[in-house]
């Protein structure tokens, strides 16, 4: 390491907050490049930074990975993030969008303006918020005036509720079988 | 209902509106908005009217109500107060006519202030990086339902949606979609009570609607998807028959089928 | 801050795991939770956070938004950052939807006949714009004829400003105080 290479005093925190927002490795020829630093500073910022990381007080470490480098949580926190389950807690789906991926759930193929005829409020908003969440997704048009596209459920929705399939759909009326109950009541008389 | 109004949106090139124009024209004048010259202020939002128009700027339906608020307010003020006053004191007092429209302008001007201050909140805070997918822009996979939506919370939904919809929904809406999840379980117990499967055609009842047909359908390649049914068919054109699957069968041969189904079932029919 | 308030050796880091996977703020009640901390601990623990990331050698710091807590960059390196084509610069908002939007934040609820009789033009198209952004939502109907849709700003609103909560809003008008400081003391919905 030559003697000119003395590190500015931000060149940490320049190359933490590189690390922090990369979506993948970084080769240590580019964080150069971007940091102005020769190769030499780089070296000894990224010492730098693993000695910042080396107490326990920190939850993160430089990992060397595939050719680069990139930020990452210590291993001995695994526990902890598994248990929060780390992957992405979205807020729990609204009241309305609830409702609307009942309706959706039960009565699909289903275009928006029935949904809506059925909660008496427009769907816009929670249809659009399902759709985001992978929950519902358009599965055609109806061939009626407008065309209205009709809505069905997905795989992930199917996953996010542990059912198998759709006939795992709880019977909404368990009460009372309705009007037309007929195939469960019919026997086996009805073979041609 | 919302109609459509283009003609209505038109975006002059820098005024955001009537009280925007006039708001510049105050303060380009210095002028306090609660002593407007009413006089001058319209001729020179008057001018600035026909100067759009010259742009060819389609001048707003809003921006001409305005012009003719300010014609209205000129025009009382111009006219002469009574000299003698009624004895009920009615002139008395009467309101300055351009009070309404300083309240507009001041409010108006509060909230350019907060827009501008907000925008200035949302220049600096975009200063700051976060983690990638963060905030609020999905990585990879969608998010799902998130916090713990149970299936009994999606039946409750239905429930209460169908109870608060009360009996005056439209018709359309009120007939029975048939739910797959019935259809299965039909198709299943009349396949269990046949013996020897049943011909594809006997699995729909005669006055089935259009819908209900799709339906049954739709269960019976659920069920054969499921590996719980199979589909076979003797020839080309053959009637096909529908055989439930029972535990240690062999794919493709079912247990009591009539021997024309063996006759093609040699290569497991509905197996996959 | 009561005696049992005693830090484990790892909270630091605990911590500073879970923030840094997380994909939007953490309440801090969750955090807690998470980490089996009192309100107190949460709160040492958030100022040693804080404390470590406060030297120009750190890159990151915490930051408080929508009623939670992140990991972000230190503004400090956005040129750097923005060098690196790191920035997500979301779409700028059109002045009209800055208006709009404006009027939502400070008066909300508000009903969209408000909102356009403050502006004096119609808001049909800001409103849809800030809608599609999910910067605002219906929050419910005023009561009154017609049954006008009332909005509201959301979460993503907070966080796309970088306020904690609606009392974090800017003031309009900093210097001077005048003598009806509008937007902050109008009670909501009280015009028109």
């Amino acid at each position: 390491m030559s003697g000119g290479d003395r590190l500015p005093p931000e060149a940490l925190g320049a190359l933490e907050a590189l690390l922090f927002t990369a979506t993948e490795p970084v080769e240590p020829a580019r964080l150069a490049r971007a940091l102005g630093f020769t190769e030499g500073q780089l070296r000894l910022a990224v010492d730098g930074l693993r000695a910042r990381y080396a107490g326990e007080e920190s939850g993160i470490e430089l990992v060397e990975v595939a050719g680069g480098l990139m930020l990452g949580t210590k291993p001995a926190f695994a526990p902890l993030l598994e248990e929060m389950g780390r992957r992405r807690e979205p807020a729990p789906l609204s009241r309305a969008a609830l409702e609307t991926l009942a309706i959706v759930a039960y009565r699909q193929p289903v275009p928006r303006p029935e949904i809506e005829a059925i909660r008496g409020v427009n769907c816009e908003s929670p249809l659009r918020t399902l759709l985001d969440r992978g929950l519902i997704r358009p599965v055609g048009r109806r061939e009626a005036p407008g065309r209205p596209t009709l809505y069905g459920t997905t795989d992930a929705f199917l996953r996010a509720f542990g059912l198998r399939h759709l006939g795992d759909l709880p019977d909404p009326e368990p009460p009372s079988p309705g009007p037309d109950a007929w195939p469960l009541e019919t026997p086996a008389g009805a073979t041609s | 209902m919302v109609a459509p109004r283009t003609g209505y949106q038109v975006r002059l090139r820098v005024y955001e509106g009537p009280l925007d124009l006039l708001l510049d024209l105050i303060q380009h004048n210095q002028l306090d908005i609660h002593d407007i010259p009413i006089a001058e202020i319209t001729a020179q939002y008057m001018a600035a009217l026909s100067a759009m128009a010259r742009l060819d700027l389609d001048v707003a339906s809003e921006f001409l109500v305005m012009a003719a608020t300010l014609m209205a307010i000129k025009a009382r003020l111009l006219l002469p107060r009574p000299a003698e006053r009624p004895p009920d004191g009615e002139w008395e007092a009467g309101p300055d006519p351009r009070e309404e429209l300083a309240r507009r302008l001041e409010e108006y001007r509060r909230v350019k202030a907060a827009a501008e201050a907000l925008s200035r909140r949302r220049a600096a805070w975009s200063l700051r990086y976060f983690r990638p997918g963060v905030p609020g822009q999905p990585a990879g996979e969608p998010p799902g339902p998130g916090g713990e939506v149970s299936v009994a919370d999606l039946v409750a939904a239905f429930r209460d949606v169908l109870a608060r919809a009360g009996p005056d929904l439209p018709r359309e809406i009120y007939r029975d979609p048939v739910p797959l999840r019935r259809q299965l379980a039909a198709v299943l117990r009349r396949l269990r009570a046949s013996r020897h499967g049943l011909p594809f055609g006997a699995l729909f009842r005669p006055d089935a609607d259009r819908h209900e047909v799709v339906v049954t359908f739709l269960a019976l390649l659920e069920l054969t998807r499921q590996g719980r049914v199979t589909v076979q068919q003797a020839l080309p054109f053959a009637e096909i028959w529908v055989y439930l699957r029972r535990a240690g069968d062999c794919p493709g041969r079912p247990a009591a089928g009539p021997p024309a189904s063996r006759a093609a079932g040699g290569h497991g029919g509905g197996e996959r």
